[in-house]
């Protein structure tokens, strides 16, 4: 059985602006998204760009959005679908070509959030860790990095500085990490208004999150320890 | 071309090169460290290992287990001193990853949890979840945004390592994202790209685990070590390939065949041992090569069942219960769910070997230097002598750290003291790499990079199989010399610079041919059975220690082919003996 | 790429955010029933409501119903008006009215002027001589 | 870790398109959310109502029983009505995203309990006001 894959196309050597191209793609019961779109790099047209690698869902390549909800190529399946799909690129990012979109923002945020551990002790000896206190942040600490979370999000959409969903995630993972010690460090950009308050719990972010782990939640969860910050901040010279 | 000076190179952003990449920072502050990777170092290949990562833990065990394990599981082929230096620097790099935040999986007490794995006597597997080279590979990204004298070049691809007088004087790379070319000078190279398991067809890796790094330095000379050595993963997803991690039989999921048997009890694994209660090098717990080699038997025998046209057999994890698989095995679950429509609580999981890993790689030292002064190798990429003829699971990912640390701390300490290199050289190479990269565009004829990949994968897949014989690596050679001079026919029809995936792949089809050719000419070469190398030719069916206790090296020539010459194994204090599992292993302790 | 502002300025809405949340408990908790009464089942007849009159409500104020009465008008006045307010600011930059610090101080000021016109009116209620 | 300095005068740019300022007519999940945040126009109509009885009830029984007027005529009845479906819709959101952000307890108890305040709450003005 065949279903025809309209996928938004944009080269910018040659195009002012994106159009659609429609392909037709053998389908079966297992057909993934990008198994679709190779199968149209490798017979129908080798010019279309795309990311992927691991195939698996891990490795959170190959992030596209399919009939405007933004989902892992290689996890979402054609059967689950009509004989008509529409594939874009990431919304809210910028478009390089074709399904690539540009993700050095993304990228810059992460790093803004301080995302290690900070710890100044040194030994040779691993912490002690509860699982409870593993659980603690065990959840946020499963982000692939994908992206589909900022293009659920209309305020990372309205306002590219944003720290979005991911990064702020992390930011809580560390927080609430028994080993950490760099809270203090970390607020400041999550107590700015791109940090955690640039959020209004829209929620889409954890609704395709494809490993599950609430960044919604996470980014109030910091809101909570923002405003704890705040008041602390007041009784303080 | 843009010429970007800096101190250190790294190539590849996976496990092994971000190590060396903060190692190097580490070691020294004033060393610019240029991160190239052709994919984000989040998306690299290290991401997707599951099961854990080996280092020496409880009190009942000892390195000197850890090192017979290891020697053992490569049939004798591993060098031991590197071996030594491995399992004696195992747990102080787990160590430093969980101070570094890794989310590694505890025990009520606090301490780390240990699981069982594979060809390992006892509990000594670090892991997190079923995830562990995901959090290992995000634990180093987050942990490099630490230091700001590593500068990171993402999808960034390599065509070409600068040379000069066999030293090392930079690379030549390709900005994916503009087309543009970039002239990186360093005084040090590490290579860590990962292996080629991508040159198979049916394979657990991600698309970019192309082989490109070992042609790099196989194209200037370098030797590749012990390349007919592929490790099949015994547990694969149909079709896919997707890994479904040992781990799995670590938390005592078992083998069926289509008879619902436990058929490891057939080939020196058993006997079997009681559901629920694995006992360690026994039956679903030996080395991935017999597991593999086991599986081939039951096909032979017509025991397999099918599952969409293909030869399955069946991962039983049912009595493990809905808890036990949330907590160890989830990614598992959702793998299973997603991808075969089973759900592993109540459904056995069709599974198939599949290529998984490449023991050999660029030789080294134990100190990670190849042959040219100043370029060193780690990881998969790498043979540094620690696998010989078949890897014991979770050694790997400590692999990439106790290697990729010494890779990037021996590379900013040869940057401090490395003499300059004639530019001139230089920019003839550049030169001649500018052309050659114009030549490859034109009218897109008959064939096309998809076609020749497939022809050569499926070759791959024939002629060097989990067991090999002569025709059949004799024809799989002559179709990858046939493929190599059709390639030179190849055109690149798609001229546009920004994100050029033919060109991409245009490239990596070009290594990964060479890197092919080098694992079928090393296999044919070596006339003996040893680890995950089976013949079934006559008199070449077992292990042959008076001729073949010696790795193989592959090296380049003129005109593109692999000429194989050896090289004496380090043996210090293991001498070889029969590989024993299940209960022979047993009563020899 | 632009410069990453490393030190942000703290931002004042954890008030307004803090000011949201009670507002919005109230808004789920007292609101209901009271807007299911008074606005609805009240106005229908359906229900007699004696206390609803008047002089029995002026008797309440007499009788020293101050506190109570204070925290009423804050949990079903006040507060939810912060709610709203701090939903309408950010629906309007949600709607790309880019209103600025003049839409801010317009949304949380009314909000305040309104909740002192309600205590204003408690307190001219309370202070009535009973007739 | 630096991020890289690259030259690209030269290439060519990427494509930005910019979210309209309807972004929220795009998804259901976009209108919904929309919906929540505008369940507080009828509270504020609801919440003028309240201002207009305190106001009356300051003022004289003449004015009070003007306000009984207003509060009776159709169209209030049906904004209030409305109002009350979406404080409902409102308290559905605002309790389940709570022990998101809290998380105290198990999620469906907090859920639970946050909708059993708002049945006290209602059945007590019930008793008050309504059974005397």
């Amino acid at each position: 059985m065949e279903k025809t894959l309209s996928i938004v196309r944009y080269n910018p050597e040659l195009d002012s602006q994106p159009h659609s191209q429609s392909y037709q793609v053998p389908v079966d019961n297992s057909t993934s998204v990008l198994d679709a779109l190779l199968y149209i790099q490798e017979q129908l047209d080798p010019t279309l760009a795309f990311r992927w690698s691991c195939r698996m869902a891990i490795c959170g390549s190959c992030s596209v959005m399919v009939n405007g909800i933004p989902k892992l190529g290689c996890k979402t399946f054609l059967r689950d679908y009509g004989d008509e799909v529409l594939l874009e690129p990431l919304a809210h990012f910028a478009t390089e070509k074709d399904l690539v979109p540009d993700i050095n923002v993304f990228l810059q945020h992460l790093q803004q959030v301080k995302p290690y551990l900070i710890n100044p002790e040194q030994s040779e000896q691993p912490h002690k860790q509860s699982p409870q206190q593993l659980a603690k942040y065990r959840k946020f600490a499963n982000c692939i990095n994908c992206g589909l979370c900022y293009s659920a999000c209309p305020q990372f959409g309205l306002n590219p500085e944003f720290l979005g969903p991911a990064a702020l995630t992390l930011a809580q993972r560390y927080n609430l990490d028994s080993r950490d010690q760099g809270k203090a460090e970390r607020m400041p950009e999550l107590n700015g208004k791109n940090g955690v308050w640039g959020c209004t719990f829209v929620g889409f972010c954890s609704d395709v999150c494809p490993k599950h782990l609430d960044p919604a939640a996470a980014v109030n969860q910091g809101k909570v320890a923002s405003a704890t910050d705040f008041v602390i901040s007041m009784f303080k010279p | 071309m843009q010429i970007i000076q800096t101190d250190v190179v790294i190539i590849g952003g996976g496990g092994a090169g971000l190590r060396a990449a903060i190692a190097a920072a580490e070691a020294d502050p004033e060393c610019r460290i240029a991160l190239l990777s052709k994919v984000y170092p989040m998306r690299s290949h290290t991401v997707a290992a599951e099961g854990g990562a080996a280092a020496v833990t409880l009190p009942e065990d000892s390195l000197e287990q850890h090192f017979q394990d290891t020697v053992a599981g490569s049939d004798w082929l591993a060098d031991q001193d590197v071996v030594d230096y491995f399992v004696s620097h195992a747990y102080q790099e787990l160590v430093q990853l969980e101070r570094w935040g890794c989310p590694w999986s505890r025990k009520a007490d606090g301490t780390v949890q240990v699981r069982r794995f594979g060809g390992m006597k006892t509990e000594r597997t670090w892991f997190a979840a079923d995830k562990t080279g995901f959090h290992i590979l995000h634990t180093l990204f987050q942990t490099s945004l630490k230091y700001p004298n590593i500068q990171r070049f993402d999808e960034f691809f390599v065509l070409d390592l600068l040379v000069a007088e066999q030293q090392v004087a930079g690379v030549l790379a390709m900005q994916l994202s503009t087309g543009e070319l970039f002239h990186i000078q360093a005084k040090s190279v590490v290579l860590a790209t990962g292996g080629a398991g991508r040159v198979f067809h049916y394979n657990t890796n991600g698309g970019i685990v192309t082989g490109d790094g070992m042609a790099l330095a196989y194209r200037h000379g370098v030797a590749l070590r012990d390349m007919e050595f592929v490790q099949y993963h015994p547990t694969g997803l149909p079709g896919s390939g997707i890994l479904i991690t040992e781990a799995c039989r670590g938390e005592s999921g078992v083998l069926l065949n289509k008879d619902g048997y436990r058929y490891l009890q057939d080939y020196g694994l058993g006997p079997e041992t009681p559901l629920g209660q694995p006992e360690n090098k026994c039956m679903e717990l030996g080395p991935r090569d017999k597991l593999s080699q086991a599986f081939w038997h039951e096909q032979q025998k017509g025991r397999t069942g099918d599952y969409q046209g293909h030869a399955v057999v069946y991962l039983d994890l049912r009595h493990l219960g809905c808890d036990k698989l949330n907590e160890r095995l989830p990614f598992i679950c959702d793998l299973a769910k997603s991808y075969v429509n089973v759900d592993p609580q109540h459904q056995l999981i069709p599974i198939r070997p599949a290529v998984h890993y490449t023991m050999g790689g660029i030789q080294t030292d134990v100190q990670c230097h190849t042959a040219i002064q100043g370029l060193y190798a780690a990881g998969e990429c790498a043979s540094v002598g620690l696998h010989g003829a078949n890897r014991l699971g979770s050694n790997s990912l400590t692999e990439l750290l106790v290697f990729g640390k010494v890779a990037g701390m021996e590379a900013a300490r040869h940057a401090r003291q490395s003499r300059a290199v004639p530019e001139a050289a230089l920019k003839a190479q550049c030169q001649e790499q500018l052309q050659q990269l114009q030549a490859r565009f034109g009218e897109r004829q008959k064939d096309t990079v998809a076609g020749l990949r497939r022809e050569m994968t499926m070759a791959m897949e024939q002629g060097c199989g989990i067991y090999r014989d002569a025709a059949g690596m004799q024809q799989c050679l002559d179709t990858l010399q046939a493929l190599k001079q059709r390639y030179q026919q190849l055109k690149v029809g798609d001229r546009s610079k920004v994100f050029n995936y033919e060109l991409l792949q245009h490239y990596e089809l070009g290594f990964g041919l060479d890197v092919a050719e080098a694992m079928c000419a090393s296999a044919l070469a070596r006339r003996e059975s040893r680890g995950s190398h089976q013949r079934l030719d006559a008199g070449m069916n077992s292990r042959n220690d008076s001729d073949y206790l010696q790795h193989s090296l592959a090296s380049y020539q003129a005109d593109g082919s692999a000429r194989i010459s050896y090289q004496q194994v380090n043996i210090t204090k293991s001498a070889p003996a029969a590989r024993l599992y299940g209960a022979a292993q047993s009563k020899e302790a | 790429m632009k410069p990453v502002n490393t030190q942000p300025k703290r931002s004042d809405e954890p008030i307004w955010w803090a000011l949201f949340s009670a507002g919005g408990v109230c808004f789920a908790v007292f609101l209901p029933g009271l807007m299911l009464l008074l606005g609805v089942l009240w106005p229908l007849g359906f229900l007699e409501l004696s206390p609803l009159n008047y002089a029995s409500l002026q008797q309440l104020a007499a009788f020293g119903y101050g506190i109570p009465a204070l925290a009423l008008v804050g949990a079903c006045i006040c507060l939810p008006l912060f709610h709203a307010a701090h939903r309408i600011h950010h629906g309007m930059h949600d709607l790309k009215l880019n209103t600025g610090l003049a839409g801010k101080l317009l949304c949380y000021g009314l909000a305040a002027l309104l909740s002192a016109t309600a205590l204003a009116l408690l307190w001219c209620v309370l202070k009535q001589p009973l007739v | 870790m630096t991020e890289q300095k690259v030259n690209s005068s030269s290439t060519p740019k990427p494509y930005h398109s910019e979210l309209s300022a309807f972004w929220w007519l795009k998804h259901r999940y976009y209108l919904l959310y929309m919906l929540r945040e505008a369940t507080v126009l009828p509270l504020l109509f609801f919440l003028g109502c309240l201002m207009y009885g305190l106001y009356s009830l300051s003022q004289s029984e003449q004015h009070w029983l003007g306000f009984v007027a207003f509060m009776q005529q159709g169209w209030v009845i049906a904004l209030n009505l409305l109002a009350f479906v979406a404080s409902l819709f409102h308290a559905k959101t605002f309790f389940e995203l709570f022990p998101r952000v809290m998380p105290l307890a198990p999620a469906a108890l907090m859920i639970a309990g946050q909708w059993l305040a708002t049945l006290g709450v209602a059945t007590v003005l019930f008793l008050m006001l309504g059974a005397g």
